[in-house]
């Protein structure tokens, strides 16, 4: 009970710094913390990269191994990915097998690469129907301070940008780098008291009534979204959060 | 979406798709309220090949303990496929597709249902998934917010739920299977008719903005539709109730296959 | 603790009523519920049926895929069985991994088919010791009032006899109709204040002292057997049992 | 049944079986009680070349909680098979199969433990199978029901167990192994000698009404003889125990195998 | 809470003896329990080992199947230990997946056959590469009064000595003895109020400090240790501890 | 040890290790502390080639309740790598290894934590291994004793730890990665330098009674220099918090790669 206390009094003074349109960080509304890519922090990963977004930090590893491909796409390489929301990061996340939220974060940024068509997979079949490379992307949050939904997103194209596939080790010719072809970057809104936030902290995340995720492309085509949490959006706050997430979407990617 | 190339033409020289409908046309949609004996509330939806059985216990006690809201009712769905809804056998249990949308589909009944009358309950809802042909989250939401309202659980309105995509370049309504296994995208989306309010919306593929806006306005339109269906389904399963003396004699029975 | 007084209840009246010849919906003794079978329910899958049995109703898919035979039968297809107790049918079901209550229901709906030999397994070996098909039975079960046994096996007779063999999306040939060749239906019957009740309903189950279920041939043979619950039987009590499986089983099967 | 064909004569000119008994044999059957020093109550069977042994904990506190009965104890049995007990190595933990023989033991053991002695409390019984050669679950009951009158818990009889079957066209008592593979019918069943009542049954394969009853009645004439044998272990205890003035080092050991 | 009482009045039982010099069953500091071994237990294992310890009972069996080799050890057989303490030994074990007391009983076990060489893994080799024997050493406690590390580790010793490669079974040539070549005996000792015992009872676990196995070669070379529990050993403490089991393994060593 | 035949000469002719590093050398161990904001304690250590997080919560409510000591406080350790940590990527989720790992860390930090300070509570420490390349266990440890004192719980010391071994019939302190894969012995340490006390220690591999004691004076040599490097990671932690205004933005970064 201690706990639901705590939350109304953070709910009441983010609600009245909203009021003055404020945020507790001293944000703009549509401003996202700030934003530190290390690429290469991992030398046994394939691609690998460390993530900052304010206090929230990600690690993400990709890893490329031989395999069969699926038995409807025998030209395509194999996308996995998965999310590994530890005790560590957060007292709010419990050890064990993945529960709906890792779940739901892993297959949201699975979505954005996917869709998005980040990686050309036709380039990574050894032999159609036969052998093909399957790509895990494995996120790792450390430090959790909201919205890994973004951080993870980054970090994997960060991740991708920077894979090296191992095709030597494997006995499979010549290392080559990962086909990349675009970064679909996601951007996440919050809805508080009416309000459109972007890049919510944890406090604000758990306030929030609902949360949209939009993943866009360098043409400023959509490629992937969810909408989570109890509450709801009209339909102008959507497009809303979709022309923002355009615009500061276009400024992460100007960062790769 | 899978995006997997294909010979088939999705949209023939009439502008019709591969299934005969106009691009802003919905798959026929049948639901009956009422169909379950012992769930407090049930609905089955015939959408197009998909079948659908959704159920809802409670309010009840809410297990396990550490999970109550001393608040709020927490509306807890479960979507599940039967091992034999899809061509390829399905292992039985959940799987991360599933956790995920059992997830946004509780958050979407959840915002429509007065938790706050049940504080410290759990109101469950079990959706079945019988056969599957695309379209099955909104199938499945459409059918448990009328479960839910026949088991008496107030409520501000009925979730409707339709996704609308794009297949061959056109924006279109309803995606069946083979629409969704080699179109463009898909935007599944659940609606609150009475405020206007979107409660489930997730897209994948590739769209523009305007693209994006003409397919959400499809599917809102769409979702009013359903809406009709839905208060119809529950009209017919009142009325059955009050007609008959025997109350517990009434209940429709499960529609029966087309020939 | 509210639900045991309502127990105790149940069972003095069910108890009153069968002191007088007499169940609570009507029944004679060794009177069935209303059965209602349809097949070709599900669309998806290779046979399939729904059956109702008074306020009990189940959905049986079976689907064959290929696959390797058991070594120690290289000439036979591979049947697997499995019930799955939803807590949509009941709120005596719960989630998860399937219990004990689901395991023994599978197992002896799977018995019955096997033992009664319903279907010649020899017919769905494509390449002897290498390739079978491997038949999967699935039980549904949507709303329960009792019985699942006999709903669960009538449901998996209907479905069997009207299942193809999906030769041709395997790339093995031209479909063609599963090798039925026998039904073996079972009959349940509980005993309570030593009295045999065929087909208990739920309330019937709750209360009764012992469970036994008996799966018959087109003979007149017996194929499988399975007693449940605390309680005990007398041995002129089973052969009673038997018999009525053997008669009403009769009659069942003649709905096929 | 196996039903896998053979070459095998299961019965030769002589009527006589496979391991040379006659159709109304059983094989041979050795029980000690109270092997095991940390368990309230044990047995250790050998039944041919089957080895299993039973332990029983409790009455003892019920977990989880949310199992107890207010006005009963609750008999649980769990029946488990030792990788190395079969000639195919069994992956550790329990399976389908096992969890379905806990369920019917523990129903049969429940029906002559005075459970109504000891409110909310757990008898746990643990049957493990060292070495298995068909008809392990006769073994395990039979085991079962001496450890638990070796642990005190008040029973109205000790229930004994054995099978009948059919092999060769023959009614026969307590299958082998090579009978179990390519016999015709296996009828497990448990029997309390003292009220005649049939607490555990089960049949599989094919018998005419007629062979059923000539099975069951062999093999309730058969769970007499067990029943014997299962005092005498109790007794040979017993006598053990007060022959001695430190009952602590009285109890018997496990047999050691025959040459 | 009953149980801590009970726990604080053996303590202060075995403490007092402890300061006599004397152990509670009357052995010495650097004494173990009578030792049984019976070897052939299980006819269905290609080799096994009844162990009583004392009042400690294990069954030791091994299986060999064939299987492929790991992808590093292309010319080896494949060793894998598993350890059951299942809740028939003793009230303080519970049922379910393996624990970390059970993970840690067979790695250690595992440890002593591995790192000892306790078998010619390279004898185990069908085809290199391909198809090698892999070994499951499995070690089902029956009756729990301490010490299980040396009881499973003579049982394992003891099993493996008397084990029949099954070649003939799988079309592999003919069966022949597993080719063993040392016998790595492990002794543990625990730390109670500064005295060092050899082989702990359950009540001696219970209320030791520390715990240090270690498994010794003919040669009188180390192959193995593990340290347990939450106290600590001073170095001279290690060395004697070392000492004792050299001494004493060679004394079981002695039995084979 | 693996003892993987190799071509790799592990010690040259100069008596230099494959890395360069004498017999006696420890590999580049660098610490960091109070890199995380979100727990109450944490550290950060590479040493060599290994990348390791450390975490602690607490002391806090113990979940589940049966593992309350009304005494004490249980130090649970969770050590994990991450599937992307070694060459062969690791499927996430805890196996047998860390289990064990998980088990030993959890002992070692008990014996230096005052847990009777803190009776019902859970002290929780998380080790992430993010890269590893032999050592991980002795470099979680030493993380976890660090972020400990971070995190404010009291200790009678820091736990520091080192691994010395044999490689080509030579005693080394410290294996890295080839010399894991293809050395004869390898000795993980935990030691605590003010009392003298080991509280981890295993061993595999083949050592004489000498090797062995030549190793293990070396590993705790080594512990002595590890705990320096434990020390000042501290002072500088408290040092750059009392510097500044905000302690909040005091908190070192996590070391950058080097070049």
């Amino acid at each position: 009970m201690g706990k639901d206390v705590v939350a109304d009094l953070k709910r009441d003074y983010i609600s009245k710094l909203l009021a003055k349109g404020a945020r507790a960080d001293g944000r703009r509304f549509d401003e996202m913390r700030p934003l530190k890519i290390e690429t290469g922090f991992v030398r046994s990963a394939e691609g690998s990269a460390r993530v900052e977004l304010g206090n929230t930090q990600v690690v993400v590893g990709v890893k490329l191994v031989t395999g069969e491909p699926f038995p409807d796409t025998p030209n395509s390489g194999v996308l996995t990915t998965n999310a590994e929301l530890i005790p560590m990061a957060s007292d709010s996340f419990e050890g064990g097998p993945p529960d709906q939220e890792s779940i739901e974060v892993a297959r949201v940024i699975d979505r954005g690469i996917r869709e998005g068509h980040a990686v050309d997979m036709s380039k990574l079949v050894i032999e159609p129907g036969k052998e093909v490379w399957i790509m895990f992307v494995d996120v790792h949050v450390l430090d959790y301070d909201g919205n890994l939904f973004d951080a993870a997103n980054i970090g994997a194209n960060a991740a991708l940008k920077t894979c090296i596939v191992p095709a030597k080790r494997a006995g499979k010719g010549e290392d080559y780098q990962l086909p990349v072809q675009h970064q679909p970057i996601s951007i996440t809104a919050v809805k508080i008291d009416d309000k459109i936030l972007i890049d919510p902290t944890h406090d604000e995340e758990r306030v929030a009534e609902a949360r949209l995720t939009v993943a866009t492309l360098e043409t400023g085509n959509l490629c992937a979204m969810q909408k989570g949490l109890n509450g709801a959006f009209k339909l102008d706050e959507v497009f809303k959060v979709v022309e923002l997430s355009r615009k500061i979407g276009s400024e992460v990617r100007s960062r790769f | 979406m899978g995006g997997t190339p294909t010979d088939l033409k999705l949209i023939d020289e009439r502008g019709l798709r591969i299934d005969g409908r106009r691009p802003d046309e919905m798959r026929p949609l049948r639901i009956e309220a009422g169909v379950l004996k012992r769930a407090d509330g049930s609905a089955y939806v015939e959408w197009g090949q998909n079948k659908v059985m959704a159920a809802v216990y409670g309010p009840r006690e809410c297990h396990p303990r550490h999970l109550q809201n001393p608040e709020r009712a927490l509306v807890q769905c479960n979507y599940n496929m039967a091992s034999f809804s899809v061509e390829d056998r399905k292992r039985p249990g959940p799987d991360r597709r599933s956790h995920e949308i059992s997830k946004i589909i509780s958050e979407a009944l959840t915002h429509v249902v007065f938790t706050e009358y049940f504080p410290r309950t759990s109101i469950d809802v079990y959706i079945e998934v019988l056969q599957a042909n695309a379209g099955t989250r909104c199938a499945g939401l459409t059918a448990a917010s009328v479960a839910l309202a026949d088991a008496g659980v107030p409520m501000k309105d009925l979730v409707a739920a339709c996704a609308a995509g794009k297949v061959a370049d056109t924006v279109v309504l309803d995606l069946g299977k083979e629409e969704d296994n080699s179109g463009q995208a898909d935007i599944p989306l659940g609606y609150v008719p009475r405020t206007g309010e979107i409660v489930l919306l997730q897209m994948d593929g590739d769209l523009s903005p305007e693209e994006f806006d003409k397919g959400v306005r499809m599917a809102i339109d769409a979702c009013r539709k359903v809406s009709e269906i839905q208060r119809d389904a529950l009209k017919r399963r009142y009325s059955a109730s009050s007609a008959d003396v025997d109350a517990a004699q009434a209940v429709p029975e499960m529609p029966k296959e087309g020939p």
